[in-house]
């Protein structure tokens, strides 16, 4: 017994997060983000790698959060403690899993309604309330709690608007006269809509790639010994020695990107 | 046979669903502690579902393993992923960070996980770029006041913009941001909530079919 | 086991109020209040009274209003809350007209009385009394007592009921009539660039893709591209193009192979029809779009069509077919991603409009009800915006308060 | 002419990831250093309300995003957590989304070190574990949270620290705040401040922002702070510059060249339409 403690205290011990390893961190940051990028260049093993191994990743922090933070204290812990009430829900969750399993997959039907029937009645009364009424409300308030006439006008082309949107999207009148000109009305409200959605996106896009150069700069620090520097060298090497083979192989063809 | 395997549960989700749409009504206490019994439960439920995302992709990768499906060999990383975050989790008990210090979890979180999930969508800001040159095209009305509304928010989002526009624009009296603010809460409120309403109804009537056993595709077949 | 702290509590509550006894000395220039009834708050879950009482107009100016209460067992008095005594006018209660008929010059107060007497299951008798403070003078009312118990409907939420049963009774309208004999639905112009771009690629002899997306079969973006899917092969089957349907998901690849086949035979062409029409590239977002491009890019096709489910990869997807020149065609419900398609397609079907053109062509009984019940709601919220804002804006103008109150809290959630 | 125009439309893809990838790292290198001025109003208001709340209010921090958004996300967190503790309210931080539980990690660190060193956990600021359903979790928030919110992240029992005393349900707190990169905010709205009239902000990614802006004038969402420029504007407000500032300084370039490619191949392609 003590023998097999001290061999997982010498196996955790090797888990142990010295400087080295965080310098060592710096460089596998930096490898993978350039991995990644490398498909900007042409599709490649190093980004395929890359990529499975985010799936893997993700699906791996998943588990550990579920494990430590959702099955161990509410499955577990309650169990331990004789709380066998909570075998009910654990039971119809584990059910869910008997969908792979094609002969007994009914089984997987007793969590899924619970699941979906739970959240249909709910989902019901919050539509209507939250989307729905209070949409409208939203829409005809102005009329009495404007502060001004800019207020006013505001409020009224909101009102304008959504009709005139609504009209592109009904269907069950033909689009003539004045419902085509209304519904011709809203898609231009939907342009502006598209329109402000697309420049927030280009700034969402592209704080997200700030974020990442952000750390590679950081990493092509002497303090990581060049880390990004080195990756980046090292991956168009390999991109000009596999362009070297290829166009030897198949003269000069490069499949199109 | 056909009992167990379809009208029970079809049952269960309509005996479930009325009685939780009654809740939203009914403030009764008994109302509330059943309310709160399903919070509880669901709360359990959906902890196993995540499992459900789990095996199939696990199961989807081992068929192109064993099939040896073409790159079959990357799929190995999946599973190389998944250990590299689980081994470190379990030495470190699920803590990330043990007082200041960082264990292999947290090491594995901020250098591995943080760089590949941020880079999977930073990816999209270059197709952004290229797509702006090589397919933006203005060629209607419509096109350009699309255009129009996302020039205003580029440029007014970043300072240099907003410098640009107070230099060429500044006689129009109005900041770029003031403009902004207006596009945000008067046409996009309009163009938007249109918008809302069609999939709040469209989300009640599929609600609706579930309740009431006409949808049941998420079942599988018989 | 819920008695024991219950009854900790009750003496410990019990001893700290007989400290706080009051003193019952009205100061001369402090009227008592008037009218002071104590009653169950309606509409709640228990635990809360309805305390109401008459203005204790401007001699109370400044001065607070205490509420305490006592359990019926007879052990000393609490105090639940306290607040100004101008504040809390019936008026200003958060109930709407069918549920709350306020009176002019009366107090209205919800007082909480869980915190301090539990909540029990079924009723509740409590003892309650009002106390008007100023500085150190101070007046009492007489105790009035009430039961608290649960009620078993919110009357507040009556609006949101009503409209809940009548989507329940449209809803089935619909789909029985869905079932009978079909709803009209209008065709949808997205429908005819469909045909021209066919037209097109035959012209010009070259082929057409098709992508469903990324989605699966159980999303209805999907289920609208399939059947869009069947009408574009039955016009390619007629005018013998070649189609090419790369698919992201096996299943629905099976799904779609079938569609195509069915088109072909109902278009008499059975002999045309290839298996190969619909192949599967990758299961993976990225590498899927990645492998698309490159066949749009070798094959130049004439008409592209990106209808379903799409996620970043329209912005790969779409770049590509406008650099080659194709007639590109798309739908999507994705909100974030129309802005992308809208500005490098020919034509783009947002969100319903892509259902609507996938129940128009299915006939779908499901599908159309849906459409319809959505049409329903839509017509209600148009009519619903228009009436209520020149009903407000009445009000507003000839001074009818009750009318903009009404409008108001008719669309108002509680 | 029309041959050199067409070609020059048509180039190589390759060579706009480098022109953005110059314009946008040169500024990290080497910041422009251009002040952030024009805040927002939604901002704006996020920072009034947490400025009038009364000391020692409770404020539910839902942070709901994953690596993937962090650079437009975190900033934000980082500051309405400054922002709260400085004012001395009491702050509870949830998660729904189990990606988020390293990021709040990352903000746990930071409280003690530089965040606000001078609060103590438990007393001032309480961390919850992930939970998943979110619609069962916001509805039981509704009712009771001791309910499933029984143990903090680390195992400890909730009910009697002192930070959680006087609350029993959202009904208590005085302001839900939900930063996501998913439709997180939009339950946040519907099955917990609307059931519950509780006063609910929130922060989002740039992408997701416009599409708030219905909520916002019913008066749902009390503020929202919108992807790094939000971020900017809030470290502004509360004159602690981060990453979020010197972010929203770097894209200036990045953006400018969206503009100036966008204008040139539309140009390019009327010059071709009429040549």
């Amino acid at each position: 017994m003590e023998f097999l403690a001290n061999l997982w205290n010498s196996f955790a011990g090797l888990f142990t997060v010295t400087p080295g390893w965080m310098t060592f961190g710096g460089w596998v940051a930096a490898g993978l983000t350039i991995c990644l990028f490398s498909f900007l260049y042409k599709d490649n093993p190093f980004f395929k790698v890359a990529e499975h191994l985010y799936l893997g990743v993700g699906m791996g922090w998943l588990f550990q959060v579920y494990l430590f933070q959702t099955w161990k204290p509410k499955v577990y812990a309650p169990l331990m403690e004789g709380q066998f009430s909570v075998l009910i829900p654990t039971l119809l969750g584990l059910s869910l899993v008997t969908q792979f399993f094609p002969r007994i997959s009914w089984i997987s039907r007793y969590g899924f309604t619970f699941i979906m029937g739970y959240g249909s009645g709910l989902v019901i009364p919050m539509e209507i309330s939250t989307n729905f009424l209070r949409q409208i409300g939203g829409s005809i308030s102005p009329f009495i709690g404007a502060t001004g006439p800019w207020d006013l006008f505001n409020g009224a082309l909101v009102a304008f608007g959504f009709i005139c949107v609504l009209f592109y999207f009904f269907f069950s009148v033909e689009h003539k006269g004045a419902v085509k000109k209304a519904s011709n009305i809203g898609i231009y409200f939907l342009m502006l809509y598209f329109g402000a959605a697309f420049g927030n996106t280009v700034m969402g896009r592209f704080s997200l790639l700030y974020g990442r150069f952000d750390d590679l700069y950081k990493y092509s620090d002497a303090s990581y010994f060049y880390a990004t520097h080195v990756v980046l060298g090292l991956l168009v090497a390999y991109f000009v020695l596999d362009k070297l083979v290829l166009s030897k192989k198949n003269g000069g063809q490069e499949p199109a990107h | 046979m056909i009992l167990i395997k379809k009208h029970i549960p079809l049952f269960i989700c309509f005996l479930v669903g009325v009685l939780t749409l009654g809740s939203y009504y009914v403030p009764n206490v008994h109302s509330e502690n059943y309310l709160e019994l399903m919070n509880k439960w669901e709360n359990i439920v959906a902890g196993f579902a995540f499992l459900l995302g789990l095996m199939s992709l696990f199961t989807s990768h081992f068929h192109k393993i064993s099939r040896k499906a073409p790159g079959w060999g990357y799929s190995l990383f999946v599973y190389v992923g998944f250990l590299l975050v689980v081994v470190p989790a379990v030495v470190s008990g699920g803590k990330p960070m043990i007082g200041p210090d960082m264990t292999s979890l947290g090491w594995i979180y901020r250098f591995v996980f943080t760089s590949l999930s941020g880079t999977m969508f930073a990816v999209l800001a270059f197709y952004i770029v290229s797509t702006a040159y090589r397919a933006f095209r203005i060629k209607s009305p419509q096109a350009f006041v699309l255009f129009a509304a996302a020039f205003i928010v580029i440029l007014g989002r970043v300072p240099l913009g907003q410098m640009m526009w107070d230099g060429l624009l500044s006689w129009t009296g109005y900041q770029v941001t003031d403009v902004i603010e207006w596009l945000m809460s008067v046409p996009v409120v309009a163009g938007r909530r249109g918008i809302m309403i069609g999939i709040a109804i469209g989300g009640i009537v599929t609600a609706l079919k579930i309740i009431f056993g006409i949808e049941r595709q998420y079942m599988g077949k018989d | 086991m819920k008695k024991i702290p219950l009854f900790l509590s009750f003496l410990f509550l019990s001893s700290f109020s007989n400290a706080a006894k009051p003193t019952a000395k009205g100061a001369p220039n402090l009227p008592p209040l008037s009218g002071f009834t104590a009653a169950d708050m309606p509409g709640d879950a228990g635990g809360t009274a309805l305390l109401r009482w008459n203005s204790p107009g401007e001699a109370a100016e400044g001065a607070l209003v205490e509420v305490h209460a006592s359990s019926a067992a007879g052990a000393g008095w609490v105090k639940l809350a306290e607040f100004p005594a101008a504040a809390k006018l019936e008026k200003d209660m958060d109930l709407p007209f069918w549920a709350w008929r306020p009176s002019p010059g009366r107090h209205a107060a919800a007082v909480d009385t869980s915190s301090a007497f539990g909540r029990p299951a079924g009723e509740q008798e409590l003892e309650f009394k009002l106390r008007l403070v100023k500085g150190s003078a101070s007046v009492e009312t007489e105790p009035a007592r009430a039961v608290i118990n649960g009620n078993w409907f919110n009357l507040s939420r009556l609006n949101n009921l009503i409209l809940m049963l009548t989507i329940i009774i449209v809803f089935f309208w619909t789909v029985s009539h869905a079932k009978r004999k079909g709803l009209f639905i209008r065709r949808i112009a997205g429908l005819d660039a469909i045909d021209e771009a066919i037209g097109r690629a035959t012209e010009m002899g070259r082929p057409i893709f098709y992508s469903t997306g990324i989605g699966p079969m159980s999303l209805v973006p999907t289920i609208a591209s399939t059947s869009i899917l069947g009408e574009v092969a039955r016009k390619v089957a007629q005018y013998d193009t070649s189609l090419k349907v790369p698919h992201f998901d096996p299943i629905v690849m099976t799904v779609c192979k079938e569609v195509v086949k069915q088109s072909y035979l109902e278009m008499e062409r059975p002999d045309s029809y290839r298996d190969d029409t619909n192949f599967f590239v990758s299961q993976d977002q990225f590498s899927y779009a990645a492998s698309v491009d490159a066949m749009i890019h070798r094959e130049k096709p004439a008409a592209c069509f990106f209808i379903g489910h799409f996620m970043a990869e329209s912005l790969l997807l779409a770049e590509v077919g406008a650099t080659t020149g194709a007639i590109q065609i798309a739908g999507t419900e994705q909100e974030s991603q129309l802005p992308f398609f809208f500005t490098s397609c020919d034509y783009t079907l947002i969100g319903e409009e892509l259902y609507a053109a996938g129940a128009y062509l299915s006939k779908e009984p499901m599908l159309t009800s849906t459409l319809k019940v959505q049409d329903f709601g839509k017509a209600f919220v148009m009519l619903a915006v228009a009436a209520g804002a020149i009903l407000i804006a009445a009000g507003a103008m000839f001074e009818l308060d009750a009318l903009s109150k009404v409008v108001t809290q008719l669309f108002k959630a509680y | 002419m029309k041959n050199a125009l067409e070609k020059f439309l048509k180039i190589d893809r390759r060579l706009i990831f480098l022109a953005l990838t110059v314009l946008l790292f040169a500024p990290i290198v080497k910041p422009l250093g251009l002040p952030n001025k024009n805040l927002g109003k939604d901002v704006v208001n996020i920072y009034n309300y947490i400025e009038n709340m009364p000391e020692r209010s409770f404020v539910m921090l839902s942070l709901d995003y994953d690596p993937a958004t962090r650079p437009e996300l975190h900033p934000q967190a980082v500051a309405v957590v400054k922002h709260a503790l400085r004012r001395n309210l009491r702050v509870g931080i949830f998660t729904l989304n189990a990606g988020a539980t390293g990021m709040i990690e990352d903000i746990a660190a930071r409280i003690p070190k530089d965040i606000a060193p001078d609060k103590v956990y438990g007393r001032d600021y309480v961390i919850m574990p992930f939970q998943p359903h979110p619609v069962a979790v916001m509805t039981q928030m509704g009712i009771n949270i001791y309910e499933i919110y029984d143990k903090d992240r680390n195992g400890n029992p909730t009910r009697d620290m002192e930070v959680m005393k006087g609350i029993k349900s959202v009904k208590d707190m005085g302001l839900g705040i939900c930063i996501t990169g998913t439709a997180m905010l939009d339950y946040y709205v519907a099955y917990l401040a609307d059931k519950n009239k509780f006063p609910m902000a929130g922060g989002v990614t740039a992408v997701s922002q416009p599409g708030y802006g219905p909520y916002l004038q019913t008066g749902q969402l009390k503020g929202l702070i919108g992807g790094m420029k939000g971020a900017a504007d809030y470290e502004s407000l509360i004159n602690d510059v981060e990453k979020g500032t010197s972010g929203i300084d770097a894209l200036s370039l990045a953006h400018v060249l969206v503009i100036v490619l966008i204008l040139t191949s539309n140009i390019i392609m009327l010059v071709l339409k009429y040549l």
